[in-house]
């Protein structure tokens, strides 16, 4: 049987993978992406604890409504990037500051 | 809610408020009537007076000879005290009654003519009432607090009646002065009451008989204070001849006849309360004023002031034989009221009689002794009228005066044991005193009635006849034939009215008082008979510079005290005020500038920094979201070390 | 007929409140319904006299309705009460407010500036001067006793004269001083005495005025009781209230040293105003001696009535020397008033029933007395806005009647007999004399030097009316001035005062009857032995 | 070593690569077909983990409907035809320390804990994964299945409405 471990420590650098991706790209959609990364990041761990319970697969379950949930958020964030995009011709989150305190 | 004090039914009690309250009544009926029917008034107080003396003599027919009776209701009732007012009925009391409305009744029909050309007469009447009921209340009343009541009043009534010719600074300034000397002898008067009210618990005359107390003494002195400010004793006198400034018939009924002898009255009434130590003290006080009295009425040329200080000397002997015999100078209280009444009456008529002729002549003093002269053939009867009440005064056998001075001396000439003691001094002192009258009223006689006319272009009228009856009354109660029909010996009457019971004729004392009165005379004609106008010695003729003492010594102290107090207040107290203020101020200016820059200050210090973190933190706030994000992955991180490493 | 207390207190306050709704160019309504109050008040007052009923010394009229009450915890419980009453020395004083404020109303017609605002406050005025006489409740009592002051300052700040500002703030400044020391021992003692119906587990502290006279209601231990070992400097706590109580009611009676806001206050003040001020504010002072400090310390009582006396005396010849060197005919009236005030003091510190007496009869005609005088300085000083006495004299041809009221006025004041200001004090000196023997608490020196206030008051006045009355008639000021005699409406504001005094100076048993068995109750309060050695 | 554990470490090692790549490449739609990559591998990751039906679902929705999604979005966002969308990067020493001190923290703290779980279920069972999960979600867990359809109902509806409407920013500043 494969160890867990392997699937933990992936399940690690996804999330940390998708973090980085948020943290420092500059566009809208590829933080879009990063996220989807984390997501299945939380997806993988969910996935390998489910074998702590195997016969009540709570944690694949819950899994595939995150996936329910991602799709949703990707429609949905997607619906906004291109709405921000018309509205303020750009799709860099940086230039869109609202709510910044105006100098 | 007040239990309402029972008055006593009484007949003497109805009488003894007729007699009480008529003159009030003259007084709230002088402020009723209207300018219109002004010259009403004068009838009607007159007319209400007259009844008042029919009242006095009803009430002297049922108490005279009774024994002393006292009808009292209560009035102030504190804790418990009770203060009470009522009548006191005995001899004294109802001559004394009968005499004052007697005399006020004549005056006020005096001063029907004489105030006649006066429009304003109408408070002078008022306050003549107001007078009479106050000296009556003083004299009936059986409560020592009433009587001090009374004995305000009646300074009250004067102070009013000094001050009537109002347009005249000095008949104001003489009103002061006389309400005030007045006020320091009630001071006296007030804290004797107090010595004896806190003693004996009671201010009822008929209760004090009999009683002992310790300060008996101090507050029979303090009382004779208060006496020595009515009745113008040295060193309280000074007010008296300024008093003069009054209307004519004022003096003649309240600074000659009743108020400044209710100081007599009282040290009569109060007898039994001194002390023999007191004693001393007043028959001193007595001789030293009737001396001076009648020192300084020697040197006067002012008709009004020769009488004032006459009637001050007079006041001084019978004080002066207050401790030997309280009665003799009752009597000589009552003689002396008429004839000095008579005097001042007869001195109105004359002043009056100047003032019309003279009128004119705005610079003339019209009371100025100098300034008259031979007056006899023109105003005979005022002249008959004085003649008479002069010799009443100066003591000359056939007139009431003798026989009252005749008494008195027997009775000082009594108690001398060696002429070097107490007793020997004062008796040599009335002596002087004696001796020195006739020369004064003969001098005072002879300038205005005899000599030459100083003024020959005018002729001097008669007074009319309603000033005269009273004069021509006055002058037939001088004689001795109204007190007594024994000239030379001292006839039941007056003894049952002095008690005299106990006293053994002198047989030789009325034979020195005539010899040295005729002596006087003598001497008196020798010396004036050209009627010299000398220099005046200013210490005889100023008050002996007493004016000038107290003006010194007292009052001025007194205004630099006052204004200093005032100062005090001014520039201590309110300077501390507002050094208080100020340093509050200061203060409050510390605590703000403290505000401001301390607290303020580090406030805003606070705020700065916090201002200053916040530019150098607000890229994190910069509304980017990745960065939002990092910041909370990194507290999370930081969160997580704390968990797993810690 | 269940609350007339209440409606003396709260018509003037309503009335005020009603008058807020009015537009301030209706000059007349405010005036005739200050007027209408003040006559409303006669006619409750005629009703509190028919159901006053038998003279003893229990409180009548009394209305208790429970105001605050909270608890606070360990600290038991906090209760204050709507708790007014009448008796003979609250009686008195509020027969004097009700009577002065009339005059003052009527004498306030004149006034015609900010109509709206002045009859606004002086209603407010009105009320809180009956409120403070009445309160039984201590903290009611304060609270009268300060809602006074703020429309006092407003009266002086805003209608006053030329210095106003300087005469009010120093009239606000003294007396919140003085309202201070006495808020000490409010709460001091509202911590040390309880309520003696509450559970002994849960306190219940009051503000009771009647249960702060019965030493077993103070709480063991507490700053006020007297074991109380709370020591500071040489008194201890009960002294040191009552020595705070003192000092806060001798500003407002003034005592010297502390009355040197009177006679800026009143130079300032306008003529009604003076009128209130003098004839009721100052009452407050010896209100509050009476009423609280002295029957609740009565050790203090008595062991500063020595100080007390003094104090008395040192008033009544200073003001009356301040008297007589003021040049200011207001200035003049309200020296006098220190001396005068000083016999309240003088017969309070005596603590003989004739002395109490005297003090209260000198308080109630004083009111009368000084607000005659105010009006007739403010009628010259109506004509001439000169008040200068060196610069009239002989007014007396001019001004006749005017002249009759300011020679019965200055008489009554200075104490001539049948007139009640001396009666007042006759029985203060009295009173003060007898001390000595009655309860040894005065030397009888007081009472004699005291008596020479009384020669003082007489040259101060004499001389003010040789000065200004008589003589030739002559004006030295700089104003041009028309002399006409009083006018309708000043003859019935002086007319009642003079014949209230020549009343109740013949007939003063009609008040006594009433001031008698309160005096008698507060002699046996701070004379009771029990008290004295604790 | 068996063949199925080489196969196993190959999608871990895929997975890994592919996901750091996006981090290095500037190209948009590269990162997006490397996601594609990642999340292909991660199915292959769960099918050997026993979670068949959640890897159909990966496969079905992430590779076939988000990354369609987010290439139509790249491709709609486009400033300029024909030129490839670039990106640029920003935080990237704290990001990436950030990022990499999470992933050690938690590395550490899966280190730290040592689990037990319970043998594998044996191959015949794995088969029965996916009808045991379907009745599952029709049983038990139907009401958030359901929940979960009007999630996607509204949030589809929602998308096309902001989407669609298209007002610009100069619109509302006229």
């Amino acid at each position: 049987m494969l160890p867990i471990e392997p699937l933990l420590y992936l399940s690690a650098f996804l999330f940390s993978v998708g973090l980085i991706v948020v943290f420092t790209k500059r566009n809208a959609i590829v933080i879009l992406l990063g996220i989807e990364l984390m997501l299945n990041g939380a997806n993988l761990n969910l996935v390998a604890f489910n074998r702590a319970q195997p016969e009540l697969f709570d944690g694949q379950i819950f899994a595939l409504f995150v996936i329910v949930v991602a799709v949703c958020e990707t429609a949905v964030g997607m619906a906004i990037v291109l709405r921000v995009y018309h509205f303020y011709g750009t799709s860099v989150p940086d230039q869109i500051s609202e709510l910044k305190e105006k100098p | 809610m007040t239990e309402t004090a029972a008055i006593p039914d009484h007949p003497l009690t109805y009488l003894s408020f007729a007699v009480l309250l008529l003159p009030l009544l003259s007084f709230f009926l002088c402020h009723v009537i209207g300018e219109k029917f002004s010259w009403l008034i004068s009838l009607v107080s007159t007319a209400l007076l007259c009844l008042t003396s029919l009242a006095a003599f009803l009430l002297y027919q049922g108490a005279y000879g009774n024994p002393e009776s006292v009808i009292s209701w209560s009035w102030i009732k504190t804790g418990n005290h009770i203060f009470e007012v009522g009548f006191l009925f005995n001899d004294q009391v109802v001559v004394m009654t009968l005499m004052v409305t007697l005399v006020s009744a004549l005056v006020h029909l005096y001063s029907i003519g004489y105030m006649a050309d006066d429009r304003a007469s109408k408070k002078y009447f008022a306050f003549l009432g107001f007078f009479t009921f106050a000296m009556l209340g003083l004299i009936l009343s059986s409560n020592l607090l009433l009587t001090f009541c009374f004995w305000e009043l009646v300074g009250f009534a004067s102070y009013r009646l000094i001050s009537y010719y109002r347009d005249q600074s000095k008949a104001a300034s003489a009103a002061t002065k006389a309400f005030l000397m007045n006020r320091v002898g009630d001071m006296g008067f007030l804290v004797g009451l107090m010595i004896i009210w806190s003693a004996t618990g009671s201010l009822e005359i008929s209760q004090l008989h009999q009683v002992s107390f310790p300060l008996q003494t101090a507050a029979g002195l303090c009382i004779f204070l208060g006496v020595m400010g009515k009745s113008a004793q040295f060193p309280l006198f000074t007010w008296l001849p300024d008093a003069m400034k009054a209307p004519t018939p004022v003096s003649a009924l309240i600074h000659a006849a009743t108020m400044v002898a209710a100081g007599v009255y009282l040290l009569v009434r109060l007898h039994f309360l001194f002390t023999a130590d007191a004693f001393v003290v007043i028959t001193w006080i007595g001789a030293i004023t009737a001396l001076l009295g009648a020192l300084a009425a020697l040197f006067q040329y002012d008709l009004k002031k020769i009488l004032a200080y006459s009637t001050m000397s007079q006041l001084g002997l019978m004080v002066m034989a207050m401790a030997v015999s309280p009665g003799a100078s009752f009597l000589h209280l009552l003689n002396h009221a008429f004839f000095k009444a008579g005097l001042f009456l007869g001195a109105g008529a004359i002043i009056h009689a100047m003032h019309t002729a003279h009128h004119t002549e705005k610079a003339l003093d019209v009371q100025d002794i100098r300034n008259m002269g031979a007056l006899r053939t023109q105003m005979p009867v005022t002249f008959f009228c004085f003649a008479i009440c002069s010799a009443a005064l100066a003591g000359l056998p056939l007139t009431s005066g003798f026989v009252s001075k005749d008494i008195l001396l027997s009775h000082l000439g009594a108690s001398v044991n060696t002429l070097w003691s107490q007793q020997g001094i004062t008796m040599i002192i009335a002596w002087i005193t004696v001796f020195l009258t006739p020369i004064y009223a003969f001098r005072l006689f002879w300038y205005v009635f005899f000599g030459q006319m100083k003024n020959d272009l005018v002729m001097l009228q008669e007074a009319p006849v309603i000033m005269r009856i009273p004069m021509m009354i006055l002058a037939l109660l001088s004689l001795t034939l109204a007190v007594s029909f024994a000239p030379f010996s001292i006839t039941a009457w007056a003894s049952k009215l002095l008690y005299l019971q106990t006293f053994e004729e002198s047989t030789y004392i009325p034979y020195i008082t005539t010899a040295i009165v005729i002596l006087a005379l003598i001497v008196g004609y020798f010396l004036y008979r050209n009627q010299p106008t000398r220099s005046r010695s200013r210490f005889l003729t100023q008050n002996f510079l007493l004016d000038s003492f107290y003006a010194q010594y007292i009052i001025q102290p007194f205004q630099f005290i006052s204004g200093f107090t005032l100062s005090l207040d001014k520039t201590w107290i309110d300077r501390g005020i507002h050094a208080v203020a100020y340093f509050q101020v200061s203060l409050s200016h510390l605590a703000g500038w403290f505000d401001r820059s301390v607290i303020d200050g580090s406030v805003n210090l606070m705020a700065g920094a916090a201002g200053r973190l916040g530019t150098i933190t607000r890229y994190l706030a910069a509304g980017k979201i990745q960065t939002y994000v990092l910041w909370a992955m990194l507290g999370l991180i930081i969160f997580m070390i704390w968990f797993l490493i810690l | 007929m269940q609350h007339l207390i209440s409606y003396l207190i709260f018509l003037p306050l309503g009335a005020a409140l009603l008058g807020l709704f009015v537009p301030s160019d209706k000059k007349n309504f405010f005036r005739l319904l200050a007027l209408s109050v003040s006559i409303l008040q006669v006619i409750v007052l005629l009703f509190i006299f028919q159901s006053y009923g038998a003279t003893d010394t229990s409180f009548r009229l009394v209305e208790k309705t429970s105001w605050i009450t909270m608890d606070v915890g360990t600290w038991g419980s906090f209760k204050a009460e709507y708790f007014v009453g009448l008796d003979g020395l609250s009686l008195s004083l509020v027969l004097l407010t009700v009577l002065v404020t009339l005059i003052a109303v009527i004498a306030s017609w004149t006034i015609d500036k900010q109509v709206k605002g002045y009859f606004i406050l002086f209603l407010l005025l009105n009320g809180a001067v009956i409120g403070s006489f009445c309160a039984l409740d201590l903290l009611l009592f304060y609270l009268f006793f300060e809602f006074m002051l703020l429309p006092m300052y407003f009266l002086i700040g805003i209608w006053g004269g030329p210095r106003r500002e300087y005469a009010s703030v120093k009239f606000f400044l003294y007396t919140l001083l003085g309202s201070i020391l006495i808020l000490v021992v409010v709460i001091a003692l509202y911590v040390s005495v309880k309520d003696p119906n509450g559970t002994s587990t849960n306190i219940t502290h009051t503000f009771n005025m009647l249960y702060m006279r019965d030493p077993s209601n103070f709480i063991e231990g507490s700053l006020l009781h007297h074991t109380s070992g709370w020591i500071l400097g040489p008194f201890s706590a009960r002294l040191w209230a009552f020595l705070l109580l003192f000092i806060g009611f001798a500003i407002k009676l003034p005592m010297v040293p502390l009355h040197t806001w009177l006679p800026d206050a009143h130079v300032e003040a306008p003529t009604p105003v003076s009128v209130l001020l003098a004839a009721l504010l100052l009452k407050i002072g010896g209100y509050g001696l009476l009423r609280l400090a002295y029957p609740v310390f009565p050790d203090g009582a008595v062991y500063f009535s020595w100080l007390v006396g003094l104090f008395g005396v040192i008033s009544i010849i200073y003001g009356a020397m301040n008297a007589l060197a003021s040049k200011d005919l207001k200035r003049l009236i309200a020296y006098s008033s220190v001396s005068h005030m000083g016999f309240v003091l003088l017969g309070i510190a005596s603590v003989t029933v004739e002395g109490i007496s005297g003090a209260v009869y000198q308080m109630f005609s004083h009111g009368i007395i000084s607000a005659m005088l105010f009006l007739l300085a403010g009628v010259i000083s109506d004509r001439t806005h000169d008040r200068l006495i060196e610069n009239y004299s002989g007014l007396s041809s001019k001004m006749p009647v005017y002249t009759g009221f300011i020679i019965v006025a200055f008489f009554a004041s200075l104490g001539l007999p049948g007139f009640s200001g001396f009666i007042a004090e006759i029985l203060t000196l009295l009173g003060a004399f007898s001390s000595q023997g009655v309860n040894n608490l005065l030397p009888v020196w007081m009472a004699i030097v005291a008596t020479s206030g009384l020669l003082l008051s007489a040259a101060y006045y004499l001389w003010t009316i040789q000065r200004m009355f008589y003589g030739r008639f002559g004006y030295k000021g700089d104003n041009t001035i028309t002399l006409s005699d009083l006018d309708r409406r000043e003859y019935s504001t002086l007319l009642p005062l003079a014949l209230l005094t020549i009343c109740f100076g013949i007939f003063p048993q009609v008040l006594l009857d009433f001031i008698n068995p309160f005096a008698e109750q507060i002699v046996r309060i701070v004379l009771d032995p029990d008290m004295l050695n604790p | 070593m068996t063949l199925f554990t080489i196969i196993f470490y190959f999608f871990v090692g895929l997975t890994a690569l592919s996901s750091v790549s996006i981090l290095f490449v500037r190209n948009v739609l590269y990162a997006a077909l490397l996601l594609i990559i990642c999340l292909l591998s991660l199915a292959g990751i769960y099918i050997m983990t026993g979670a068949e039906f959640l890897a159909i679902t990966q496969i079905l929705i992430y590779a076939g409907g988000v990354l369609v999604l987010i290439i139509f979005g790249i491709m709609l966002t486009g400033r300029v035809m024909g030129k490839p969308l670039e990106v640029d990067h920003k935080n990237i020493f704290i990001g990436t320390l950030v990022g990499l001190g999470f992933f050690f923290l938690l590395s550490y703290a899966i280190n730290l804990t040592a689990f037990n779980f319970p043998a594998s279920p044996s191959d015949a069972d794995q088969h029965q994964h996916v009808g045991k999960i379907g009745v599952l979600i029709m049983s038990d867990y139907v009401a958030p299945f359901e929940l979960a359809g009007i999630l996607l109902l509204i949030s589809l509806v929602g998308a096309a409405v902001i989407a669609s409407f298209t007002k610009t920013k100069n619109n509302v500043a006229d």
